[in-house]
């Protein structure tokens, strides 16, 4: 019987080598796993490659992974923000490299590795800085960039709802980034916050088919309060 | 002549009534978000968010905000009835494949050729940052802009060429400025609905461009 | 008040001009708009360029616009079946052109479309004849070819229910190719087999958002009893 | 010697006994659907249809046919609990994608270097047709081959150099035919579980090609 649900945080984590390239799902707080991020900096690997959107805000989260200084590099297209300091000092002072990605670009790259795309044309970035040094082609008129898929060794995904063969569902924005980072990963990891039991998720709805998962973790949702809370 | 500049409502206003019943509609961060605020209350226009939500409804009322709900600005936000979600990937597809009606931009500066610059000052010590603005810029049927039309310097922000790092090349169609709104076409800058008490002359000389009327003989 | 509901086939397919590239939904009978297709025959626009995974089985459907000579071109992956015989003689008598494509290709071009993807580089086909005279590209020492969109003016889908909006849900295996062809014609015409007011789909689980379909007509669905006494 | 050659059940379950438990299969169009019915039944095994199934169950009692339910032979089928449904594209991006363990291909022709002829036989007044066969040469991390050993007229389908034109290049690592399981490697073709009855010898002379044994010392 297959069963992808795992015990713990830790034995979801199991196996994360030094040098892994980690893609951390979540735009905002929304269908961010600070529990399985948290649980990566205990779990140890080093050198790592961290694909987000952000480069974390305030002082957990991707934040605390980076202030762990386990992180190489980060790859995404948003690091700045009015709380992200803890990025802002590591960048400035030269200890964590940036690729900078134009977001549409960013998701595209991450669907292409998971597609099975050699690389693509986008028209986004054309005859702008991010663009210098890329290959571009004029095709019926119009400029383009080339650009390469984006692969991941684990993906870090939270969704709503998980059955033991990984299938998920996600809740409202919290979708986001989730579904592809699953597809480009060689092992994707999704804390639910409920799992099921299989045929319980509507056939027609489940967002991520469960060949894109290979384990699951249940967390329980953390009240808004609670959160709040951590903010301040 | 003495004239008053449009307040940034005035200028989501003056813009908002511009867009047309069943328009799909993305409004960029900061300035732009003042639109939603204005939309004709007879058409339906429909909100789009780059995280993944088409048909979005205004800010909730203090007791119902919700965590997983949450605009591109990453405030928290509603869902029309008929809205939908969707992940990231389908919606920069949306955005990059032209879906979008319109889409309005914040920006630094816009060139007489319809470039933009929005999402970076250059200054060396800046930390980097682009969003979806480069992918917003390229893909929606009509970029419209609204900014301040001088910077706080008194320059104006619509310039023969950006000396801002480019968004987008030649993407822009139309700004709405707290002076007037301008057309980028083929034949140059057009200006219309100047505000009361400024003359096309003056303006002209505050973009320091030359600029057409809308209707002239 | 925005409603795509049109009141009749006639009025779903109005102004379909002579030369328009048309897709068409549909793997096997599931999904296939064939009300629309026959009433595509009717409304009588010419010089088509025809893009479905076949190309018509029987005598009925996407085999009856062949029949009707209104098809220049069909782009399809599958054209032969034991019951393709319209498609065989106006094939075999040179009077239609055929754009044969691998039927990963072919969607990925039609998303291409709706993504604004300029171009493509697959692995499929590599090295075969359906590759012959494309440009290919070794990346990370695997060979692929290059692939462009594939546009459309008007796109033929079949879903299970609609809303004002154009929001869609489909129905099993009917699914395929609707949702993809929807993202790239200039105007998306849904058949549907029930309209439902407006909240009353899922967010969740809404498949097509209507920002993709301009069209949407209600057809009552054809027992199945009838549609084995067609095939007859 | 005198053999018996596997009958097309008796390949499937052959093949069928090799597929590890929590594999993602797809079983292409003719004689590989047969592996369906052969599979270990203390495994969980998920079948993949192109036209949008994950967790494909088997077909239909007759009186429960659902006409939008289909596999990729356009056969009815139907969902097992924990399937789930998707369009084209994204079922396509799983195959081409690399997520499939196993795809199961029927085939005119397999060379000694994997390649691939399983859809023309190249006859000039042929109707060309392809389907998603290409598709799935490439995308699968492992694809098996699953067709009589020898044509009618008795000539070897394992080959040189394929004569029919090429579905995919260096794809195939296996091949189940009805006398033998052949290995493709790097160091050439290994075969074993010949039918008994069947020494190495005899089966490297109606290939025609150097065979390896699975065990030699």
């Amino acid at each position: 019987m297959i069963d992808k649900i795992q015990g713990s945080l830790a034995a979801a984590l199991a196996g994360v080598q030094d040098g892994s390239t980690v893609m951390v799902g979540g735009f905002g707080d929304a269908g961010l796993p600070n529990e399985l991020v948290d649980a990566l900096i205990v779990q140890g690997a080093r050198d790592l490659v961290v694909v987000n959107n952000n480069a974390g805000q305030g002082e957990s989260g991707v934040a605390a992974l980076l202030a762990s200084g386990h992180v190489r590099k980060i790859i995404c297209s948003f690091p700045r923000n009015v709380d992200s300091q803890v990025f802002d000092e590591l960048y400035r002072s030269g200890k964590l490299e940036l690729e900078l990605v134009p977001q549409g670009t960013l998701v595209e790259r991450i669907r292409a590795a998971g597609a099975g795309i050699g690389a693509f044309y986008t028209p986004t970035a054309f005859g702008t800085e991010l663009a210098k040094g890329k290959e571009t082609r004029r095709i019926n008129g119009r400029d383009y960039v080339l650009e390469h898929p984006l692969y991941a060794d684990y993906a870090l995904i939270k969704a709503e709802a998980a059955d033991r063969w990984g299938n998920l569902v996600y809740r409202k924005t919290a979708r986001n980034f989730g579904p592809v980072m699953a597809t480009a990963a060689k092992c994707a990891i999704a804390q639910v916050h409920r799992t099921v039991a299989l045929g319980e998720l509507d056939p027609e709805a489940i967002v991520t088919p469960g060949i894109f998962v290979a384990r699951v973790v249940k967390v329980p949702r953390v009240p808004a309060a609670a959160i709040a809370a951590g903010r301040q | 002549m003495s004239y008053a500049k449009r307040s940034r409502q005035e200028m989501a206003q003056r813009l908002a009534a511009d867009i047309h019943d069943g328009a799909y509609v993305n409004l960029g961060i900061g300035l732009p978000t003042l639109v939603a605020d204005h939309l004709p209350k007879d058409r339906e226009i429909f909100l789009h968010s780059e995280n993944g939500i088409l048909g979005m409804g205004p800010a909730p009322a203090p007791g119902d905000i919700d965590t997983d709900l949450l605009n591109a600005g990453k405030q928290p936000v509603t869902l029309l009835p008929g809205g939908a979600f969707f992940h990231h990937a389908d919606s920069f597809a949306m955005i990059r494949g032209g879906h979008l009606d319109i889409c309005v931009l914040g920006a630094f500066q816009v060139s007489a050729s319809g470039d933009i610059a929005n999402w970076s000052t250059g200054e060396p010590d800046a930390i980097p940052a682009v969003g979806g603005a480069m992918d917003l810029a390229v893909g929606a049927k009509n970029i419209w802009v609204m900014m301040e039309h001088l910077t706080r310097k008194g320059e104006s922000k619509i310039v023969a060429r950006c000396t801002y790092p480019l968004t987008g090349v030649g993407v822009v169609k139309r700004v709405y400025t707290d002076l007037a709104v301008i057309d980028i076409t083929a034949n140059g800058l057009v200006a219309y609905d100047l505000v009361p008490g400024l003359g096309l002359d003056e303006l002209q000389g505050v973009t320091g461009l030359p600029l057409n009327a809308a209707f002239s003989a």
